[in-house]
């Protein structure tokens, strides 16, 4: 039965985008319903091939594969492979984007656009589920380009209004930055290898056909497209952005769809990735640095959704780190519990949104009265992601970090950096939020409806359970045949420490209000605006697009305005010329073009006989 | 008695021949002497016709008819004949006088040649061509040129409207008459006029039939209509044309017309004999010849008793009357010999009379209602 | 012989007619011209035993398409413009030149060619029926067709418009 | 001379004969006046040549030549129907007056 009736699994929620989209376009609670439906069998079937998984062992890959089409020097196939990290993923994923889907039943309850809402979400979540189960590298890079698509729609999805069109225009065209590495590394692989498919280039990989050089270099070609996709520095610009998108759909992005394909296509790819050690080296860093970046910056960020988008970024720096110093299994997990308590979060800041109508922390405070459901359930959400025991996250990084310290002392210091700002930030958020005086925003301030509760206890629900699966976990992603590490305590007793004096930090300065936070800001100003302006790194942006590429764009906009468009133009111009010239043939009287056919004819014949045809 | 008299004749002038000449022109000697034999008969047939017409149409209006030269008249007209010679010979300024010169001996010249496929009697047949049927009809066709011709060659207007409206009757009287030819042709299985008198030699005459009953018919209205006679004179109509094609010719030109009217309309008798009325076949009392004289005679008196009897028609309803009334009922005609000639005989008669009765019945009255309202007075709106 | 005989007098009544057609400046001429050509190809016909279609040929030619173009010729008839100028004489050199060379190359080939023993087929009305009732039905009917067709055009065409 | 050629000699001359009319003549009528010379030489040949064919398919000759007959009854038709058309038009049949076909 498995793996081929998980072909059902992305092709529900394709075929629910689809009859969205032509049947019942015009009645969008029964678009809604589609939607939903679709999903939760998507789910349920994802939930029976990890139990067959966890029964049955993930020790070889289970393919099933159609021919998609066959040239002579390549055939290309579109395939299902189910192994441990397509199973998990595929939980994961239809998890989270079920409660999505549940959840903006009630966040955009009142959206006229509905139905082309949950076509979107529809399709993102097929096109995800596709990657997941992707076979080769081909099925991968088009269901890849097809996440990138419906985070641009969905993104700007209130496309009438600037900031989200801007902000989907520039994931989409942040992401191509990454993409155009990733589609050099792809065709350099796949060409020389002469197959998409991973089987077939993981055994020449193991068979040491190439060099680890050169190996190296379509890896890190292959991370340019993992790093824009899971927004790593230097292209993370787009994700604070793209929360210009409705609250959902950013929940969806940071915690199973969008940025989780760049973590899982280089899991997927682990053995192209770890037969590098420099291109393992280039992921580490980059992830270590991207983790202590972003959480730097989300210390002093004012928008709710903001910070969390920041904290993505950092925790998702996390997982690559992991990955590049070959925690596979560790990277993993993170990704596995932060999309819980991820999408926790981010449902909870909508939901706290969605009563207050505004995002800027400073506008509200005070809710934790307004809306309990709401608190109680971010704070699961906020301990998880800080890392506290015995919330998911704790498991998750504590693994992490034990692995970093074993590699690099360095990237362990910024990791562990990293993992006090994470603690602070997310303390300075629920305080501001929920605790103190209530501010303008939060006076009309109620608690959200159960539909949006109901995904909110669940995903608090897993945020609390998740991690306690990590033994079980990593034996099934290792294959068994490493024995699991399990909890080192003596460890986890230190590194408690760091979150908890984080959280202590945030205590002091936004309830106790000493030192106070502003005259902090004051005194530390070069830093905190450094903070504040995100490093500078969309100035500096903007500042290399104005001046470089547009001036380099001009000189090429003349030569092609003045040469290229020069001899297209003089082309047509002698074009017409001849046929202007022509024309005057063309005397419109019949006889004369009679005249011609049979002097024509009389040639000919006179030619073939002269030439003795007949 | 005298039943091979002519061919008894033509040997004798073959065994002539080809005493004096080389044996190779035989076959030519053969063919000219009866061409010589048609050219000699039509005109004397003619002459013959026009005492039969004028005497008739006397006799029908009361009145004598000829009556003072020779016996009977008889003599009558080879009097009209020296008339005609000794007239002067009118060329009307503005006409064509190439044209006006040639066309009454081209428009006589194929009437000629009709004769050549009618037989005449048992082995009579000038040229038994296997497409008799169908040169008879293009020679026949091959009138409407001539008379369009000979019409513009006088550039007169009273003659080129008489010649188009022949032309346009001709060609529509032309396709009811050909179809019921078909029938004929499908029956008898062969376009050779002699083959066709055979054939009823066999299965009895096609008139005898209810398909041939009826294709007789229309086969002699069209035969009268194409010969421009009346109640189809149409294109010579003296109240309205003066004399339509032929108005400005006179003399012998206009007995040269004259000459192809009367014989391409006894051919047509010769023809409606031949194709309906068993041909030369008749009891042996008298000879075969003299039985297809009798009966194409027979059917010319028809053709005479119409002139006297019939109004003339309007041009309209002449046309009407061709493809509103002949044409459906010809083609029903095909259908009932179809069904003749593949039926048992009592099926076969129950089908014709179906068909040609009941079902030309209705057509047909559903036809003249419809031509009647459309043709009926409509209010004229006020004229300011 | 005498079929030689026939056949020079058809041939010069062919081709003598169809420079008439070409050549006479009035069009009711050039249209006898053309009646006496076909009437002599029926002739060239009848002396290859096409029995058929030389009958066919006076039938439908003669008796059908020279009629309809002497009406034709009516209808277009207009006071002042005189039929005398019947050919353009910028392109009488190009078109002489063109219909000789033409005729030349084609006897030049038909020259060349050895001369075959040329037997007179039998083909009479009953084996041509046959061949166009059974092996070429379908062109038949495609023919009748296409004269249906050419029949409704015409008229739609030709029909003045009701103003 | 009763053999093929002679009779295709006649055709080839009333085709040139017919191509010089239809390229010489002004008016639309005798246009189709010598195409029709050039239609009825193509018919010539067809008979004759039909003659050379191999015993029993000489029929194949004529029922072409049959077809050529009734397709050019049918053009001849459409095309006096043109020329009224459009000398209803543009008050002529000339050709040479008539040099709308271009550009």
């Amino acid at each position: 039965m498995f793996p081929g009736i998980l072909a059902l699994v992305p092709a529900l929620p394709f075929l629910a985008f689809v009859v969205i989209g032509l049947v019942t376009r015009p009645w969008r609670w029964l678009s809604a319903g589609v939607a939903i439906a679709a999903i939760s069998v998507a789910f349920l079937l994802s939930l029976g091939a990890l139990s067959f998984l966890l029964t049955a062992g993930a020790e070889t890959p289970r393919v099933v594969e159609l021919t998609w089409l066959t040239t002579s020097t390549l055939n290309a196939h579109i395939g299902l492979r189910l192994d441990a990290l397509s199973g998990i993923m595929l939980v994961v994923v239809t998890t989270v984007a079920l409660m999505v889907q549940i959840y903006s039943l009630g966040y955009m309850s009142e959206e006229p656009s509905l139905s082309r809402y949950y076509a979107y979400l529809s399709l993102f979540c097929a096109s995800m589920l596709g990657l997941v189960l992707a076979t080769n590298f081909l099925q991968l890079y088009v269901c890849w380009e097809l996440v990138g698509v419906c985070s641009y729609l969905l993104i700007g999805f209130w496309y009438d209004r600037h900031a989200p069109a801007f902000a989907a225009k520039k994931a989409f065209v942040t992401t191509r930055f990454g993409d155009l590495g990733f589609l050099i590394g792809l065709i350099m692989i796949c060409t020389a290898a002469g197959s998409f498919d991973f089987v077939e280039i993981q055994a020449k990989v193991a068979a040491g056909t190439w060099t680890a050089g050169w190996l190296g270099t379509v890896a890190v070609l292959l991370f340019c497209g993992a790093a824009g996709k899971s927004a790593q520095v230097p292209l993370h610009v787009w994700l604070p952005d793209a929360m210009e998108g409705p609250t959902p759909v950013s929940a969806l992005i940071h915690a199973a769809t969008m940025v989780a394909a760049g973590v899982y296509m280089v899991a997927r790819l682990f053995f192209l990735f770890s037969a590098s050690p420099d291109a393992m080296q280039v992921v580490a860093v980059i992830g270590g640095v991207t983790a202590i970046f972003a959480a730097l910056i989300a210390l002093v960020q004012d928008d709710i959704k903001r910070v969390l988008a920041y904290s993505t970024i950092s925790q998702l720096g996390y997982m690559m780190l992991a990955l590049g110093v070959g925690g596979m299994a560790a990277g993993m997990f993170h990704l596995f519990t932060h999309a819980f308590f991820k999408a926790l979060l981010f449902l909870g800041a909508g939901s706290v949104i969605h009563a207050t109508h505004t995002n800027n922390m400073w506008e509200m405070g005070g809710l934790r009265k307004k809306m309990p459901w709401t608190f109680w359930t971010f704070v699961a959400g906020s301990l998880a992601l800080a890392g506290v025991a015995p919330f998911a996250g704790f498991f998750s990084k504590d693994a992490i970090l034990h692995l970093v310290m074993g590699k690099n002392l360095f990237l362990f210091a910024l990791a562990v950096l990293g993992s006090l700002c994470t603690a602070f930030y997310m303390t300075r958020v629920i305080c501001v939020t929920f605790l103190g005086e209530a501010r303008a925003a939060s006076g009309h301030a109620h608690e959200s409806p159960w539909v949006m509760r109901v995904p909110l206890v669940i995903l608090a629900v897993l945020s609390v359970v998740a991690g306690f699966w990590h033994a079980g976990f990593e034996r099934l992603v290792q294959g068994g045949e490493a024995e699991a590490e399990g909890l080192n305590l003596g460890f986890a007793a230190v590194t408690q420490m760091v979150p908890l004096a984080g959280i202590l930090a945030g205590v002091m300065l936004y309830v106790l209000k000493s030192p106070d936070p502003d005259a902090l800001a004051v005194r530390f100003a070069p830093l905190y605006t450094l903070l504040k302006r995100r490093f500078y790194v969309d100035e500096l942006y903007d500042w290399i697009i104005d001046r470089i590429v547009l001036r380099c764009s001009a000189g090429l906009a003349w030569f092609d305005r003045h040469v290229v468009d020069g001899a297209v133009n003089g082309v047509a111009w002698l074009t017409q010329q001849t046929g202007t010239q022509l024309r005057y043939v063309q005397t419109g009287r019949v006889q004369h073009y009679a005249l011609a056919v049979f002097g024509g004819a009389a040639i000919l014949l006179a030619i073939a006989h002269v030439a003795g045809a007949f | 008695m005298g039943e091979t008299l002519f061919l008894d004749l033509k040997d004798f002038a073959l065994a002539v021949a080809a005493a004096l000449l080389p044996g190779g022109l035989l076959a030519s000697v053969s063919a000219l002497i009866s061409a010589g034999a048609v050219l000699v008969v039509a005109p004397v047939t003619m002459m013959f016709l026009t005492w039969v017409e004028r005497k008739g149409v006397g006799r029908f209006q009361d009145r004598y008819g000829p009556n003072r030269v020779g016996p009977f008249g008889v003599l009558q007209p080879i009097a009209d004949g020296i008339k005609m010679i000794l007239k002067e010979d009118i060329i009307p300024d503005g006409s064509d006088r190439l044209l006006h010169n040639i066309m009454p001996v081209l428009a006589a010249a194929p009437v000629f040649l009709l004769f050549l496929v009618l037989p005449f009697g048992r082995g009579m047949v000038a040229a038994d061509l296997n497409v008799g049927v169908l040169f008879f009809l293009c020679i026949s066709s091959m009138q409407s040129p001539m008379i369009i011709s000979a019409g513009l060659g006088a550039r007169s207007k009273y003659s080129v409207l008489g010649s188009m409206r022949a032309v346009v009757q001709v060609l529509s009287y032309e396709i009811p008459m050909v179809i019921v030819i078909v029938a004929v042709v499908m029956t008898a299985g062969s376009m050779s006029t002699s083959e066709i008198v055979a054939a009823q030699v066999r299965d009895g005459w096609f008139v005898l039939t209810p398909w041939g009953a009826f294709g007789f018919i229309v086969f002699l209205i069209a035969a009268t209509a194409e010969a421009n006679r009346s109640p189809f004179d149409m294109s010579e109509a003296e109240s309205e044309l003066v004399a339509g094609f032929h108005t400005e010719y006179s003399g012998f030109k206009f007995a040269l017309f004259q000459m192809a009217e009367f014989l391409s309309a006894f051919a047509s008798a010769g023809l409606a004999a031949t194709l309906f009325l068993g041909g030369w076949q008749g009891p042996g009392f008298l000879p075969s010849w003299a039985w297809f004289g009798a009966k194409a005679l027979g059917v010319y008196f028809v053709l005479v008793w119409f002139r006297a009897t019939l109004p003339r028609f309007r041009i309209d309803q002449l046309l009407a009357l061709a493809w509103k009334f002949l044409f459906p009922l010809s083609l029903l005609v095909v259908v009932a010999a179809a069904a003749w000639y593949f039926m048992p005989l009592l099926p076969a008669l129950v089908t014709n009379l179906v068909l040609l009765v009941g079902g030309y019945g209705l057509l047909s009255s559903w036809i003249l209602s419809e031509f009647i309202r459309m043709n009926a007075p409509r209010a004229v709106p006020d004229a300011r | 012989m005498p079929a030689d005989i026939a056949f020079a007098m058809l041939g010069v009544m062919t081709i003598g007619g169809a420079l008439v057609a070409v050549g006479a400046g009035n069009l009711y001429r050039a249209v006898l011209g053309l009646m006496l050509c076909l009437v002599g190809m029926a002739g060239l016909f009848l002396l290859q035993r096409a029995d058929f279609l030389a009958v066919a040929q006076v039938l439908i030619y003669v008796g059908g398409v020279a009629v309809l173009i002497v009406f034709a010729v009516i209808l277009t008839e207009r006071e002042g413009e005189p039929l005398a100028a019947a050919v353009n004489p910028r392109m009488v050199p190009a078109a002489l030149i063109l219909g000789a060379g033409l005729t030349a190359v084609l006897v030049s080939v038909l020259w060349r060619s050895t001369p075959a023993e040329s037997p007179v087929a039998d083909v009479t009305a009953r084996t041509l029926a046959e061949a166009l009732l059974n092996r070429y039905l379908v062109p038949f009917e495609a023919v009748s067709l296409l004269l249906l067709a050419a029949l409704v055009g015409a008229l739609l065409i030709a029909k003045e418009k009701e103003s | 001379m009763m053999d093929v050629r002679s009779f295709a000699v006649i055709a080839t001359v009333v085709f040139g004969i017919g191509v010089y009319g239809a390229l010489a003549r002004r008016h639309a009528i005798a246009v189709i006046i010598a195409i029709e010379l050039m239609l009825n030489a193509a018919v010539l040949n067809f008979v004759s040549f039909s003659r050379l064919a191999a015993p029993g398919s000489a029929v194949s000759g004529q029922v072409f030549a049959v077809f050529i007959i009734t397709v050019a009854a049918a053009e001849a038709i459409v095309a006096l129907a043109l020329v009224l058309a459009l000398h209803r038009a543009l008050k002529t049949a000339r050709l040479d007056r008539f040099n709308m076909l271009k550009w």
